[in-house]
């Protein structure tokens, strides 16, 4: 690709740009949801904009005590983490550009990167809520993240290829993971579930329990940026989870030009927010577990099920079934 | 109703309140038990056969339940008001008046670990001493407020000069 | 890791009203809980003596905003057997609608704050909407949302007409309705059940030990309900069927609650249908001879007493307000030693604490240096053995 | 034109920390009643938030009482400025029902500076989601004359 071209592909579509602006519509589309699930109306769409940009514009607090630079260059780590993490995943063409053998394994750590900061955050801000925040943060990371990564080598196995884009591509035909491995997909969907934090996993950040948990103490500009990349993961995570399982942007029969790429796209974006639905409504649905019960059930149930679907992949690539 | 003398802690079914008023006439310390109505009695009790007429209470009559704990101001005494329950809703209400300058009496804690709260308040704001409370310590009011004033008192009225706690700043912190 | 002492409160989100909690946990589990809750005394009591009747009731009615009607109708009724008025049947069975109506609505508020503690939004938004019916009914009869103010010596201010009782039986057969749905899913949503089955474990013989009142005693095993111990207004006529559990626990607590919705609301269609004729109210003294009353109401958390003392004038000479929240405090801090940190907001909601009601008490010390009243049954005696060891205190 | 936008987003989505400074909680449960589906604050972007750092505006309810005062600063102190105070209910004002009780300060601007008083023991939810809006157009106000100054001018003439 020129580089003009590329820079339009890193900077607007299908990169920052396009991200930022998903990030905060699939925010909306889950407040919303949840709201009209709770039988409550919910906020206007341009909601998560007027947040993100009071946000930047508060008076930005850094408790004394607390390494200044650190502190404000944790929530941009986590930023650029996710946003990086977006260019491998598919959007337009089966194939993204800068797919290479191995970028599955590379998108699965910078996704596993956001828990890892919120711990940091919540250790060095110095607030008492945020350090057992941090604590069950960390000890929540052990437990869903194998788990994760388990499910998501399920199709790497049976297409024999450790780019997303090439899965996304052999599932051109139609026959997507999803059918082939079911339960690689819901222990994705938890996993994921637990990774954002969001209830019934959102121990870390329990409101009621420990206050604001590990972002207790974060104000102003790096709150914003924080919360905006929370927000990236959960779009960023969908989308994985849509290439691996659900065809990523390809749309069966119709393989080549600009309506593949336009109609891909179309696709692509529902399944994603279909992704997204199952999510909040799994929020919605379901009270927040301990962190005991958490990790037991972690351990106990999502891990052998990965390690199932996992054996039952190996026989199936072995035995030369797509 | 029948009623099982002996030792052994048994939950007597309590008599209705006159045959409990007769029953209480005979016990040593309590005094002029005067029956309200169907399920209410008051009687006058000695200081000191609090913790023996509250444990005899508590083993042979069958009372369960130490509802409250009253601290009355009447200028001639203090009295301590302890309201003991029965399980059929009767309720007897012992007054022991204690000295106004010098208000000590026992703890009844460990008789009826419930009585822990209602002591503290009502040393907290009438000064009474409980004798052998494990943690008494002032209950309501806060942290600065002045050592020896008990607000419930009929002579207590706010003295403008001293600081009782409040806004730090003081004063009218308007913006 | 080490003791962390983790202070809770007073400003914080789970709880609606300021209690601080000193917690001190080895790494998830409590070790020991102090509890400082006066944060919100005002000074009612000497307040209520500086003021006449109708002035003192007014006042008394905002002790707690949730269980208004309790206080109101408790004080009103102890005014009145001292003045030996005698209250018109349909004032009564009027009281007593007004108090079901306030207990339901107290109920549902709590199933909603307990739902929300455990992070469960759903039914916290459901239940608060359905709350809004009892609301309604609630403006419908006494023109205000809370504090309402139907109670004055002597009787009831405000009078059900015809209208009004048709529209509330009709809205207690919805409410009927949603109980039922809420048992179900208290009774079968997973994760609550997770999250309130053998949490905050209280026996049968700590509740009495430590004077526990109302559900949470109920939930323990005890069936002691006030309107059937010590009936008051009409409920000699509206007989009562008290609702206990066995399983002493949080989850406990919460199917007794739920239960009592629907029986609050049977007594409401009783009364409702059957209300006698005659006058709502009639004429009081102004001032009470010299005397005293220990008034008794089941108030939604349980037993309320009011003490008070007359002295032949128009004003209150001393009045103690002993609330349920306070007979029920040290049963929280018991039954909270052992537990996660996670348990803390569901099981201190489970007493379903009114604080503005408590404004009485403050540290209730479980176990330090100064050994504690509490201290001697073996769970405590593991708590501090256990406390000790860590601090090697 | 990134002023207008500024303002625009401060007035679309403030955050709201509830404090009880020692109240009945009438006031308390006729707020967390905004919060329920049938009134539901969160269509114009409030929320209710845990954390003094995260808010915009504190709502305090109850007369201050003595212990609670310097909790009430200390909480005020921690939130990121641009900050405003609504006080609710008679007893948010001067201490209402209970002004010159023992332990009560009578009144939350004894301790923190208030922008918005709302009327009402208590104040029914829509009563205190036109307060609310009442803070939000003060502090557009604010924020197009450039700060509070203006305010004590006015307060004079008006």
């Amino acid at each position: 690709m020129e580089p003009y071209g590329f820079l339009v592909y890193l900077l607007v579509f299908p990169g920052l740009g396009f991200l930022v602006t998903f990030a905060l519509f699939g925010e909306w589309f889950d407040r919303k949801l949840t709201a009209r699930m709770q039988s409550r109306m919910g906020p206007p769409w341009f909601q998560p904009w007027a947040d993100f940009v009071k946000l930047l514009s508060k008076e930005d607090i850094t408790p004394e005590g607390v390494p200044r630079r650190l502190y404000a260059s944790v929530p941009l780590f986590a930023f650029a983490a996710v946003a990086s993490a977006f260019l491998y995943v598919p959007v337009v063409f089966p194939t993204s550009p800068f797919a290479f053998q191995g970028d599955l394994v590379l998108v699965l750590y910078l996704l596993s990167l956001p828990p890892i900061l919120t711990f940091l955050l919540g250790w060095t801000s110095g607030n008492l809520f945020a350090r057992v925040g941090a604590i069950r943060a960390v000890s929540q990371l052990f437990v869903y993240e194998v788990p994760f990564f388990i499910a998501a080598f399920g199709p790497a196995i049976a297409t024999g290829s450790w780019s997303i884009s090439d899965i996304a591509s052999a599932q051109r035909s139609g026959l997507w993971f999803l059918f082939l491995q079911p339960l690689g997909f819901g222990v994705g969907l938890i996993g994921l579930q637990a990774k954002l934090e969001r209830t019934p996993f959102d121990i870390p950040g329990a409101e009621t329990e420990i206050v604001g948990g590990p972002i207790t103490e974060l104000t102003g500009r790096k709150l914003a940026i924080f919360h905006l990349a929370m927000d990236m993961a959960l779009v960023t995570g969908a989308a994985l989870l849509v290439a691996l399982f659900l065809g990523g942007p390809t749309v069966p029969g119709v393989n080549e030009g600009l309506a593949a790429g336009a109609l891909g796209f179309l696709v692509f974006l529902a399944k994603v927010l279909f992704v997204v639905f199952l999510l909040t409504a799994l929020k919605t649905a379901l009270g927040r577990l301990r962190i005991d019960q958490l990790v037991r059930w972690g351990w106990t149930v999502l891990t052998p099920l990965a390690l199932v679907q996992l054996a039952v992949a190996l026989v199936m690539a072995a035995g030369g079934i797509p | 109703m029948a009623r099982v003398q002996g030792g052994e802690r048994v939950t007597v079914g309590p008599p209705p309140a006159e045959e409990l008023a007769v029953r209480l006439r005979g016990v040593e310390g309590v005094s002029d038990v005067v029956v309200q109505s169907s399920r209410r009695l008051s009687a006058r009790l000695n200081p000191a056969h609090v913790r023996a007429v509250l444990l005899r209470l508590r083993d042979a009559e069958g009372c369960w339940h130490l509802s409250a704990i009253s601290g009355v101001d009447t200028r001639a005494s203090i009295e301590v008001v302890y309201h003991v329950s029965w399980r059929d809703g009767v309720v007897l209400s012992l007054k022991a008046a204690v000295p106004r300058d010098e208000p000590r009496i026992d703890s009844v804690v460990d008789v009826m670990p419930a009585a822990n709260l209602y002591e503290r308040q009502a040393h907290d704001l009438l000064g009474v001493v409980f004798v052998g409370h494990p943690d008494l310590r002032r209950i309501l009011l806060n942290e600065d407020w002045p050592a020896d004033e008990y607000p419930l008192r009929k002579d207590w009225k706010p003295d403008p000069k001293k600081r009782y706690g409040g806004p730090a700043t003081g004063g009218d912190a308007r913006g | 890791m080490a003791e962390v002492e983790i202070p809770i409160g007073p400003q914080h989100p789970a709880l609606k009203e300021p209690v601080n909690f000193r917690v001190f946990v080895d790494g998830e589990r409590v070790v020991r809980l102090d509890l400082d809750v006066s944060y919100n005394h005002r000074g009612i009591e000497k307040a209520a003596e500086a003021r006449d009747f109708p002035r003192a009731l007014y006042l008394i009615e905002r002790i707690c905003g949730i269980c208004s009607h309790a206080h109101a109708t408790n004080f009103v009724k102890g005014i009145e057997t001292i003045m030996g008025v005698n209250v018109p049947r349909r004032a009564r069975y009027l009281r007593v609608i007004v108090g079901e109506l306030e207990r339901i609505h107290s109920h549902l508020l709590w199933l909603g704050v307990a739902a929300h503690e455990i992070g469960f939004n759903t039914l916290f938004m459901y239940t608060w909407r359905d709350r809004e019916i009892v609301q309604d009914i609630l403006e419908a009869i006494s023109g205000n949302r809370v504090n309402y103010g139907v109670n004055t010596l002597g009787g009831v201010r405000r009078d059900l007409t015809d209208g009004l009782r048709a529209r509330i039986l009709e809205d207690v057969r919805t409410l009927e309705a949603r109980s039922r749905y809420y048992l179900d899913v208290l009774t079968q949503e997973e994760t609550f059940l997770v999250r309130t089955r053998r949490v905050g474990f209280l026996s049968r013989e700590r509740a009495e030990a430590l004077g526990a009142v109302g559900p949470t005693s109920r939930a323990s095993g005890i069936p002691f309900d006030i309107r059937r111990v010590d009936p008051y207004e009409a409920y000699e006529e509206l007989p009562v069927e008290v609702i206990t559990a066995s399983t002493c626990d949080v989850l406990g607590r919460t199917v007794v609650r739920a239960r009592e919705i629907s029986e609050s609301l049977r007594i409401i269609r009783e009364a409702v249908e059957n209300l006698p004729g005659g006058p709502i109210s009639v004429p009081a003294p102004r001032a009470a001879p010299k005397g005293e009353v220990v008034s008794r109401y089941e108030a939604p958390r349980g037993e309320l007493i009011h003490y008070i003392r007359t002295n032949g004038t128009d004003k209150v000479d001393r009045l103690d307000a002993r609330t349920p929240t306070l007979a029920n405090w040290p049963s929280v801090v018991d039954a909270m030693v052992g537990h996660y940190l996670a348990d803390i907001p569901v099981v201190v909601s489970a007493i379903d604490p009114c604080l503005s009601c408590t404004s009485r008490i403050t540290v209730c010390d479980l176990g330090d240096r100064t050994k504690s009243v509490l201290t001697w049954d073996d769970l405590r005696d593991h708590g501090i053995r256990f406390y000790r060891e860590r601090r090697g205190v | 034109m990134f002023e207008r936008l500024v303002r625009w987003a401060r007035r679309k989505s403030p955050w709201i920390l509830h404090f009880n400074s020692g109240a009945c909680n009438a006031c308390d449960i006729e707020f967390v009643a905004t919060l329920t589906p049938r009134f539901d604050v969160e269509r114009f972007g409030i929320l209710a938030k845990g954390t003094p750092r995260h808010a915009d505006i504190l709502l305090v309810t109850g007369p201050v009482t003595r212990k609670q005062a310097d909790r009430l600063r200390r909480i005020y102190d921690q939130m990121p400025e641009p900050k405003y105070v609504v006080a609710t209910g008679a007893c948010g004002a001067t201490g209402g029902i209970f002004r010159g009780l023992y332990h009560v300060v009578d009144g939350v601007d004894k301790v923190i500076p208030v922008d918005v008083w709302i009327a009402g023991c208590p104040p029914r939810p829509d009563e205190i989601i036109d307060g609310i809006v009442t803070c939000i157009q003060l502090m557009d106000e604010d924020a197009r004359r450039g700060g509070r100054e203006w305010r004590a001018s006015r307060e004079v003439s008006a």
